[in-house]
């Protein structure tokens, strides 16, 4: 149970993160705007190119969550010192390449990394993730023809929570179901319920396996939720609150928590819930004592220096 | 007359438009229930159905290339791209096809189509989501740019663009979504290509467009404080530009500082500079002057953001310099 | 047998123009650039939106070949006077909306057309014409997608050639099957020997019925190539000249002809290839005497005017 | 020197980069066997492979966005887009997010990323394969532009891009081609972002980058017949652009004109006479008069594509209005 046990100290921090995220920018705190993942967490863990809805997944890679409120706040702590923001925040030493503002954005980058690895022989599997809103715009499709083309190592995951924004998959996804176009390049594909977080490694490590023995890319489509609003000034007026509470009875925090318990790890939860909560609360305060990032040349600095 | 929102106007330019031609129809992201990123279509689609206020997939290029095809048969279609750092997914389709079409094509089909988007910073959205992006479209022939400035201009110029033969790029400085102002509620037009003087002054020129317009006023009213009194010009449409009422106003006080919310380099500037040079040569007293944004993407911290974007100190910095 | 000597007219007509362009071209009579259809001509007849390859279709729609020839030599008498050339041809008279010089491009516009007519209710079914290559743009996916929840009325055909230029099918479409592409949108589907014109009205016969009934877009790939070069400075070091030679045994005007002869067509064949011959040699007499369009004020005409 | 033509000198450029970075490699459409749309890099993939001479499916945006990803990660890729008109379906990758990210990502990422384009009329091959774009990129922070005159700067301005640590547009005026001129044989590299004077003369200056300054060059010959002597300044860099020797050539005149083939309005013209403006106006005896192409799309008619593109005429034109 150690892995189940990791898994939900990462994803009780996305969901400590995000939460004080929401209560700092009603706050006034934040500024800007930020897509939360909260619902998704199961699917986050893992993996190294994500979408504008990123936070869980830098977590997950082993961001320092006071670095990334800092980015949020605008602090000089900052992963990238509030230039980037929620939605370009980047940490390439934890393997990190960034989040994305542009939907589809993100896809043909952690393709052209995967291509990079595979010409350096790096043995580096890239991990790219996206919504299923994503998959309607021409990169999806170009990026992906491309990597099953050149056999590149990357696994496609598309967190499908039924939902672009306010769009319904039904009425965005001709057909509706996502996976007829991976298979549409040969690709290995497979569907998880992106609300259990040991079914997504599961299903993420047999894809991966496949990936880093050369075989070429592969596809996840992980189905979930997202708690939320789209952003915050969603009133969430395409969907009922039946079906929320539908998906909200299959929070994936709520079922490894009973899962841990029923296992008798009661102990160990008590201490993850307590170490979460104080790193939470650190990393804020490490932010509200942060100054906010002076500006220096930014014109200048639009360039790299040789 | 009714006071509207910014934002409110534009609506009301579209509801009167679907009201009043049937080849009117909208497209976009998120435009139907939801009412648009920013609620501009809010209650539309209820109205007049999924029909004509089309929601789409996330797919900009081809979005704006169906909204080519359907204009060129015969509808008027209007497309909400959801904030202007998207439409450079839908480049290829205005650029190479709707602005060209009807030249190349000799003048046998017309591309009545107007592309409507929210521009500009100041709200920390960051790098791509914050961007003003004219300046890159302002370099294509066929196609009409326009960016009101006010309530009343934003109908009037909205509801001219839809009636425009030529696709029209409508830039909406997502800043003045919350201004209000006084607004005619009846249907009307404002022309196109046409400047307006936002404010009379003999001393010096402050040129602008969008949410440039509030800063030149405001600038303008600390210089009147200090015994200047500036002009401050309105461009409206950016392409085709009102050259006789800009270099009209340069004219007259020899002095011109332009404004923009873009970035300095390749910017509306530098277009509005060369006229007014090769213009007004003769009755310029000093250089023209730019105040634009600082070339660099814009950063997300309020600190940098507003470190980067023009400011009325800009303004006031530059015309200290031209006296 | 009327349909087949129509088309056996038709496809001669194409033929016969294709090869006075390229001889002009070489005589420099022909300024630019152009893509000919030589071997293709199977495909063409019966249809409404092209690609850069798009002079037999507009010829198949009942498209001048004066005026055809007359927009490639910078002729008053030219379809768009010499504006467009090749690659830019609209006679919106003929229901040919036009050529298309960025390769996926006219797949949004032939949709876009299809929407009008779907919205004005005009029962119009548009036809998009498009080379395999343009499948792996994003604007084909982008629109098939949309074609296809909004059941828009248009056929999508695929002139498959087996080359983009000069890149063979196998290296530039993941899997190799173009139809598994209009699938993934569960989009009605059939490949047609592309040689075989009547196959090929066949098939598209059957797809465009669906189509008109209101079941939405179907798609059509008609298996072909061009005999001649991609353009005209191609040195074909792509492709084998046994691979072209096999598929010149299979050149459609060869096959009709013999149809048609064995049927006991042998006066009407006689007689359409007489009035081809004649047609085409007046089409470039008429272009040898009407002048080159003269400059007028360019940047006005850039505006279309109320 | 060995004398070679334009076109030789940047594959020899290429090859040079191949032959002397591991982390280069070549990506585009038909750049295999077949060499490019225009033969560049023939020869190159039976040299260096496949792998490094990547030929890529018709995927403008996704293909340069894979260049992206691989520059951010530790390679450098050389991009070709066959024509320059087809980079508007690659805008977003470009401006969104190759030169956006050095500096959104606080200088954690580099993204040295060449995109070689041939840009230009003068074919008949019309409005779809004949744009200058390069206006439209000058105004994007963190993109360099460069634009070759003669085959000795394509060759070292593009293994300085190659070099650059940052993405660099590099436009090919593909009407430059078949010129032919002295390159040395040996890696060497051009700075980015130094103007070259390419005459001297006294009486104006003309101003001209690419394909334009043959013809400043041919106009300067023709003026000097007529007795007044053109110094002709070769931007070679647009972005950054060299103010110091730009503002020195402007003031030794007082004279300027500034020549492109893109269109006149938005052009690259119109950020030049600005900054002349600004930085030399005590020194301006005359207006900087702009010499571009009409502001239409290229027509594909040799009647009609010449009489839109700019001419010697032009300049001469021009400069009679400057005294
Ligand atoms: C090119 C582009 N178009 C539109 C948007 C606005 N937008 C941001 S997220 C989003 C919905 C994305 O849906 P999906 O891919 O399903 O991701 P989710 O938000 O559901 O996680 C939209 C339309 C954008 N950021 N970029
Ligand atoms: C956007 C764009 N990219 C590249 C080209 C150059 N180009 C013209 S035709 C062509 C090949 C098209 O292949 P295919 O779609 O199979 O059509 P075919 O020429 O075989 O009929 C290419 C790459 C173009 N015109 N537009
Ligand atoms: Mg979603
Ligand atoms: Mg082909």
């Amino acid at each position: 149970m150690r892995p189940l046990l990791d898994a939900y100290r990462v994803m009780l921090l996305i969901r400590a993160v995000e939460e004080r995220v929401a209560a700092l920018y009603a706050d006034g705190a934040i500024f800007g705007t930020c897509h939360l993942c909260i619902g998704q967490e199961a699917v986050a863990v893992g993996v190294a190119v994500s979408s504008h809805r990123g936070h869980g997944h830098l977590l997950a890679m082993g961001g320092d969550p006071a670095r990334l409120l800092g980015e949020l706040m605008g602090r000089v702590n900052g992963y990238c010192r509030g230039r980037g923001g929620s939605q370009h925040i980047s940490v390439p030493a934890l393997g990190f390449l960034g989040t994305n503002g542009i939907t589809g954005g993100g896809i043909p980058i952690a393709t052209g990394a995967a291509l990079a690895a595979k010409m350096r022989n790096t043995g580096v599997a890239v991990v790219c993730f996206f919504g299923d809103g994503a998959t309607n715009q021409g990169t999806f499709h170009e990026s992906l023809n491309m990597a099953a083309l050149w056999r590149l190592p990357v696994l496609y995951v598309c967190e499908n929570n039924l939902y672009a924004m306010s769009e319904p998959v039904a009425r965005t996804v001709a057909g509706g179901d996502i996976l007829q176009r991976p298979r549409a390049y040969a690709m290995p594909s497979a569907r998880v319920d992106g609300m259990d977080v040991e079914a997504v490694e599961r299903a993420a490590g047999r894809l991966l396996e496949g990936v880093r023995a050369g075989h070429g890319p592969a596809f996840l489509e992980a189905m979930t939720y997202r708690f939320c609003g789209h952003s915050k000034s969603d009133r969430r007026v395409y969907r009922t609150r039946e079906e929320e509470a539908r998906w909200s009875a299959r929070d994936p925090l709520a079922t490894t928590r009973a899962r841990l318990l029923a296992a008798g790890f009661e102990p160990e939860v008590g201490r993850i819930e307590h170490d979460v909560r104080s790193q939470v609360a650190h990393a804020e305060e490490v932010c509200r004592h942060a100054s906010e990032t002076p500006p220096g040349d930014e014109a200048a600095e639009a360039f790299a220096h040789a | 007359m009714p006071e509207l929102y910014f934002s409110e106007a534009i609506r009301q330019a579209l509801e009167q438009a679907l009201e009043h031609d049937p080849s009117v129809f909208l497209m976009g992201e998120d435009i139907g229930l939801y009412g648009g990123a920013f609620g501009i279509t809010r209650g539309l689609s209820e109205k007049y159905g999924a029909e004509r206020v089309r929601e789409t997939p996330i797919s900009e290029n081809s979005v704006v290339g169906l909204a080519v095809g359907a204009a060129m048969t015969g509808l008027r279609p209007v497309v909400e791209i959801m904030f202007m750092d998207f439409i450079l997914l839908a480049a290829d389709q205005i650029i190479n096809h709707a602005a060209k079409l009807h030249y190349i094509y000799d003048g046998q089909v017309r591309v009545p189509l107007v592309i409507r988007t929210p521009a500009g910073a100041g709200r920390g959205y960051g790098a791509s989501h914050s961007q003003n992006l004219e300046s890159l479209f302002l370099s294509v022939p066929g196609l009409k740019v326009v960016v009101p400035a006010t309530p009343a201009d934003a109908k009037g110029l909205l509801l001219a663009s839809i009636r425009d033969p030529n696709p029209v790029l409508f830039v909406e400085p997502k800043a003045l979504y919350g201004v209000k102002g006084e607004v005619p509620a009846e249907y009307y037009e404002t022309p196109l290509g046409r400047a307006r003087t936002a404010r009379q002054g003999g001393d010096l020129t402050l040129i602008a467009y969008g949410g440039g317009v509030p800063l030149a006023l405001r600038a303008a009213h600390d210089l009147a404080e200090g015994g200047l009194e500036a002009e401050v010009l309105d461009l409206r449409t950016l392409r085709p530009m009102d050259d006789e009422t800009l270099l009209a106003a340069a004219r007259k006080t020899g002095r011109c500082i332009v404004i923009e919310e873009g970035p300095l380099t390749g910017g509306v500037g530098a277009e509005v500079a060369a006229r007014v040079v090769e213009g007004a040569f003769a009755s310029l007293k000093a250089p023209v002057r730019r105040v634009a944004a600082k070339d660099s993407p814009i950063p997300s911290a309020m600190t940098l953001e507003r470190a980067v974007m023009p400011s009325v100190a800009d303004i006031l910095a530059a015309a200290d310099r031209l006296f």
